[in-house]
């Protein structure tokens, strides 16, 4: 029972690692074929954990109405809007448009998911006019560095600002180019070691947090 | 509090009142600041331009309502510069999502131009197959499309008069959000059929189409709500994405504006105390 | 106009402004939209993870191409359900266990295939170049990527950024000097990524205000701007009446 | 095109007996550190008949099944010739008799092995000579153990020289040998971080100062002498993602913390395993701080998996239960700015790690810390002092030591190689090199 509990899952883990590791110096088909099925696999396992979090997710919103906490009703507007979607998805067999005519799941998707979406990428727009307001402030010579450059990039990628200032959009292109290159390359190369060292101490079983519970 | 402190804590609600009326009042009345125009962009005007008259001219609708901003604009743009030039204008979309948004860009620019459904435009809407429906298209048009989106026969439409298949088609346009979209009509119906294949896309993905275009697989590309604008600025009627543009310059300039602003009431303050942080 | 589309447009332009008037305050419109979007949301997922896995990956190849292989990940994400069950817990690890492990195997040598090799491959780069006569040069034009003042300025990037993160080492001596000319490398990039950020974020404010614009049309009953109308006179209303409370 | 190349093939029977022979190039010379087998090669092209006095059939033809692929390819080299120029072009042509068709034309001076970027431990011909890939698609078919017989002709104008075709059967390979470098750098960092955890196991290991962390206890306490709850996010990324486990790390050491003083913590989750995974690091995080009548089953809490949906629900939750601490750790995407505008409007101090570099410089300018990229796997080693980790720190520092001294050896190199005009510094500069 305790190696069923303890080892078998590392175990497990062991060996799908280095069977995956392996899988990518090998070009024979019969390779390919095994990362497309077990990547199908994958698939089907994630969408079993989505039970997860909609159970989770109905139980928060139960317990809000149950208890009628502040703002209970707007629960029954998530219920709603879930089942809603659900019945009419459902309805349509999953497809957003037949024969090219939209159903009415994807008349949902397009009137409703489309704009809130994009309204709320759209609030980003504002947000980040306060952000740089609130924060682009000379305070050391780091803070400086980092405003002057944000505000040569952003004369440079509008014709108002190539049309003040001619030189803006070639200099904000050298800056993306090369300095920001040169910058995201390192934090690449740092944050990949670490991902790589992460990933062989979860394959030898040294890493377990994943599992749940830290150590045991 | 001294002006300058209370200015650094301004309601940020003030801020935002300021974007939105520097996005809101170019894009009602826009001034259309110049707009230099990419090489890229030039061509697929160009070679629309040196179409004769009664030309075929196929544009591929590849966008769902999520890439509307950018894509619906280039849509606009190349439709009147088609229809001013009185070619034939073939509609279609690969993306299922996308037929509603398609028809009614196509059908709201030939009423605003009086074109004719049937006579002097079709819009084919959508069929399934991707790839496939491209190679049918190659072969025979109307195997691939019987009947248009409003359900007439697509062999007794004026439009399409002497047009069996792609190779009669002038000139192919995708205007894309992803895959479906350009390298799918290259790779299933330029290489094989012999058009030519002019693109348009999001900003997103641009960078890796125009390996594309240097290689000649595609003669121009339209990249995102910019491109519109230039297409615009091409064909002189400055609609959406000029504005849009005009928008973009304002909503840049406010924040410079804004940036500046708070880093003088910052070192005012800073001045006036010393060299303590005045956070 | 068909129906459906008049319905959309006030339908699309009214959330659109609900969700707008978070900029003012929080307050019940808000709300309202973001439980309908989280409702919507997680019900177009769950719709979405149905057709394609219980019934395009599972269903139809399992039932209809009889591959019965396909009961393993069927079985495993069973296992994930275990959970709820407090004497087989454990059991829902065998279904962690495999997601990440083949993950762990998949990244190993991706990751250094495309974020180290590959990055390393490009920025060891020669730092002269043959002219045209075939003798040596040193190009300097600072708009060609390629040239060999924006390799050196690359590396010079690359090696003092690298500097910064190292944990191990006191940051004193050279390794300090290399450390913060990396940390005004990072300061620069963070600026520049933000005011190319602000580019794409203003496009999308552009592209709803944009469509509000177009459902303003007479064709659309001028949908936009009647919601408009409703939205701030219900924020008015909501406003007082919460005032009288507070008060009250 | 198709009718021009019949009238072409009709021709070449003339041509090819009116040849006379010719020398090798002067290309063949230069690399003449050929293998053995190119030699023999060599010598057979030498006795064969038939060569013009303009134009000689290609030599050295050699097909070859493509090494390290995953099947339907084949190989084609052949050496470099003193006509290759722009003017002059080769075909290649598949099939025997009336089936021959022609599969490729390109000009005499491309298609190159140097160009086809093969390591020095893998190549299969000298760098001066011709290579072309045939692969199945685009109208090709090729069948894995079946044989084919392939050739190479040359043209200039209407001259044309073709070398006798060859035989040869495609085949899957279970090796890529090209990326025996990307191996060997897995089994070297694998032994470095191995060997750093079990010399950390053994003796303290300097870390230096990590200055967002402190600000970590003073967010904490500043939520409990405010009475009001600590938010804690763990980012978009599921359980493997490395950002994630080290928020979860962190988590459980801030959770403690706050079990300590009793304070009040709400975790929303995006992603249902990493949910259930915090949970029990909760949990386990207020037994070890002996309060577990404390702990709350629903602190940790699942929204859902959309963006945005999520973003609106958790800043709903700050506007309306004020937490007076907000932690983003983990990885993020655009949703980064809501939440962190929004936690400053409220007031609360904010601190963040993330690993998503293009989030970075919002979080930089909108947060009082930051934890940049690898800081944050730091940082949950230097919180736990834990062996593995710190050790696995240790290591990492290594990889990048290593890294910056292939940057500063290679710059070297690939300088003196241009100076020098040589090939050498490949033998090294290839080993840190990319390949499919």
């Amino acid at each position: 029972m305790i190696f069923l509990r303890r080892q078998l899952p590392l175990l497990i883990t062991f060996v799908m690692g280095l069977v995956f590791a392996a899988q990518y110096y090998v070009p024979h088909p019969a390779s390919e074929q095994l990362l497309t099925t077990v990547n199908k696999w994958i698939q089907i396992i994630g969408g079993f954990a989505l039970v997860l979090g909609v159970t989770s997710l109905f139980h928060l919103h139960a317990v809000k109405i149950r208890r009628k906490e502040a703002g209970w009703g707007y629960s029954f507007v998530l219920y709603a809007g879930l089942l809603g979607t659900i019945a009419v998805g459902l309805w349509a067999n999953g497809k957003e448009a037949v024969n090219g005519a939209l159903t009415a799941f994807g008349w949902m998707y397009s009137y409703m998911m489309v704009p809130l979406q994009g309204t709320m990428f759209a609030i980003l727009a504002f947000f980040i006019a306060s952000a740089a307001y609130r924060s682009f402030r000379a305070r050391s010579r780091e803070a400086a560095v980092l405003l002057v450059a944000a505000v040569i990039v952003m004369m440079g990628r509008v014709p108002l600002g190539e049309y003040l200032v001619p030189i803006s959009g070639d200099f904000s292109q050298w800056i993306l180019n090369v300095l920001n290159t040169s910058v995201r390359r390192a934090i690449l190369i740092g944050i990949s070691l670490g991902a790589v060292a992460l990933s062989l101490k979860i394959i030898f079983g040294i890493e377990r947090a994943y599992l749940g519970g830290g150590k045991e | 509090m001294t002006f300058a402190e209370r200015m650094l804590h301004i309601d940020r609600r003030i801020i935002f009142l300021v974007i939105g009326v520097c996005t809101l009042v170019p894009l009602l009345y826009p001034v259309g600041l110049a707009i230099k125009v990419s090489p890229e962009v030039r061509s697929v005007h160009d070679h629309i331009e040196s179409l004769p008259e009664g030309s075929v001219f196929l544009l591929s609708l590849d966008f769902d309502p999520a890439s509307k901003p950018e894509l619906y604009p280039q849509a606009v743009a190349l439709l009147r510069h088609a229809f001013q030039k009185n070619l034939r204008v073939i509609g279609m979309t690969l993306w299922v999502t996308g037929a509603g948004m398609a028809d009614q860009v196509i059908t709201q620019m030939a009423r605003d131009l009086g074109k004719e459904n049937g006579k002097d435009y079709v819009f084919l809407g959508w069929s399934p197959g991707v790839g496939s429906l491209i190679i049918t298209m190659g072969q025979d048009l109307y195997k691939a499309f019987p009947s248009d989106y409003y359900n007439q026969p697509t062999k007794e439409l004026a439009v399409l008069k002497g047009v069996q298949n792609l190779r009669d088609v002038n000139y192919v346009v995708s205007l894309a959000a992803g895959t479906a979209g350009i390298e799918t009509w290259y790779v299933f119906g330029k290489d094989k059929y012999k058009f030519e294949l002019g693109g348009g896309c999001t900003g997103v993905i641009a960078p890796g189409l125009y390996p594309l275009l240097r290689s000649g697989q595609i003669n121009g590309l339209i990249g995102g709500l910019r491109g519109a604008a230039e297409y615009e600025v091409l064909i002189g009627k400055k609609g959406r994405a000029v504005a849009g543009m005009d928008a973009q310059s304002a909503t840049h300039f406010a924040i410079i504006v804004l940036v500046i602003l708070c880093n003088v009431f910052y070192l005012s303050i800073r001045a006036s105390r010393g060299k303590a942080d005045p956070r | 106009m068909p129906f459906e589309m008049l319905l959309g447009a006030w339908v699309a332009a009214g959330l659109t402004l609900f969700i707008f008037t978070f900029l003012y305050k929080d307050n019940p419109l808000f709300k309202l939209a973001e439980h309908l979007y989280v409702g919507i949301s997680v019900g177009y997922t769950i719709v979405k993870v149905y057709d394609t896995v219980i019934i395009r990956l599972l269903y139809e190849p399992m039932v209809k191409q009889g591959d019965w292989s396909l009961l393993v990940p069927l079985g495993i994400g069973m296992l994930m359900l275990a959970r709820y069950f407090p004497k087989i817990t454990w059991l829902s690890r065998i279904a962690f266990a495999f997601i990440v492990g083949v993950g762990s195997g998949l990244a190993i040598p991706r990751i250094i295939s495309s974020y180290i090799l590959k990055q390393v491959e490009d920025t060891v780069r020669p730092l002269v170049s043959l002219a045209a006569e075939g003798g040596p040069t040193f190009t300097y034009n600072l708009l060609d990527p390629a040239s060999n003042l924006n390799a050196l300025v690359l590396l010079i990037g690359v090696v003092s950024v690298l500097f910064y993160f190292f944990f191990s080492i006191e940051h004193k001596g050279p390794v300090r000097v290399a450390a913060h000319t990396g940390i005004l490398f990072l300061m620069i990039s963070f600026g520049a990524a933000f005011g190319y950020t602000v580019m794409a974020r203003m496009s999308l404010l552009i592209g709803r205000l944009t469509d509000l614009i177009e459902f303003a049309d007479p064709q659309y009953g001028r949908a936009s701007l009647w919601l408009l109308l409703a939205t701030v006179a219900t924020l008015i209303v909501w406003s007082v009446r919460r005032g009288e409370q507070k008060e009250g | 095109m198709g009718k021009s190349q019949k009238t072409r093939e009709l021709w070449s029977p003339f041509r090819y007996a009116l040849r006379i022979t010719r020398p090798p190039s002067r290309g063949f010379r230069r690399t003449g550190h050929a293998s053995l087998l190119t030699g023999l090669l060599f010598l057979l092209a030498w006795a064969a008949p038939a060569m013009a006095a303009e134009l000689s059939a290609p030599h050295d033809v050699r097909v070859i099944d493509t090494p390290s692929d995953s099947g339907g390819g084949l190989t084609i080299l052949w050496s470099k010739a003193d006509y290759d120029g722009p003017d002059v072009r080769y075909q290649i042509l598949m099939g025997e008799g009336a089936e021959k068709k022609m599969v490729a034309e390109f000009p005499a001076n491309s298609h190159y092995v140097r160009d086809a970027k093969f390591p020095w431990w893998t190549r299969p011909a000298p760098r001066g000579f011709h290579q072309y890939d045939i692969k199945t698609g685009k109208g090709i078919e090729l069948k894995d153990g079946t044989a084919y017989a392939v050739s190479v002709a040359v043209r200039r104008g209407d001259e044309r020289a073709e070398a006798p075709a060859v035989q040869v059967v495609p085949e899957p390979n279970w090796v890529n040998w090209n990326q025996m470098n990307n191996l060997l750098l897995v089994l070297l960092f694998g032994a470095v971080v191995f060997g750093s955890i079990r010399a950390a196991k053994r003796r303290e290991i300097f870390l230096r100062r990590i200055p967002g962390l402190d600000a970590v206890d003073e967010a904490i306490g500043r939520a409990t002498e405010l009475g009001k709850p600590i938010l804690y996010l763990t980012g978009a990324g599921d359980m493997s993602e490395p950002a994630t486990i080290a928020a979860a790390v962190i988590l459980g050491r801030v959770a403690k913390r706050v079990a300590a003083y009793e304070t009040d913590l709400m975790v929303p989750h995006r992603d249902p395993i990493v949910m259930a995974v915090c949970q029990e690091i909760t949990k386990q995080s207020y037994l070890e701080a002996a309060k577990p009548d404390a702990f709350k089953e629903d602190s940790n809490f699942f929204i859902t998996t959309d963006q945005f949906s999520y973003t609106a629900a958790v800043d709903g939750i700050m506007l309306r239960r004020k937490p007076a601490a907000n932690f983003f750790m983990g990885s993020y995407f655009a949703e980064s700015l809501l939440l962190t505008e929004t936690g400053a409007s409220t007031g609360a101090i904010q601190i963040a790690g993330t690993d998503s570099d293009h989030q970075l410089p919002f979080f930089v300018t909108t947060c009082d810390y930051t934890l940049i990229g690898e800081e944050l796997y730091a940082a949950s080693a230097y919180l736990s002092r834990e062996p593995v980790q710190v050790g696995t720190l240790r290591g990492q520092d290594m990889g990048k030591g290593f890294i910056l001294a292939v940057l500063a050896l290679g710059t070297v190199l690939a300088t003196v190689g241009v100076l020098f005009g040589t090939d050498l510094p490949l033998i090294i500069l290839d080993l840190f090199k990319d390949l499919k």
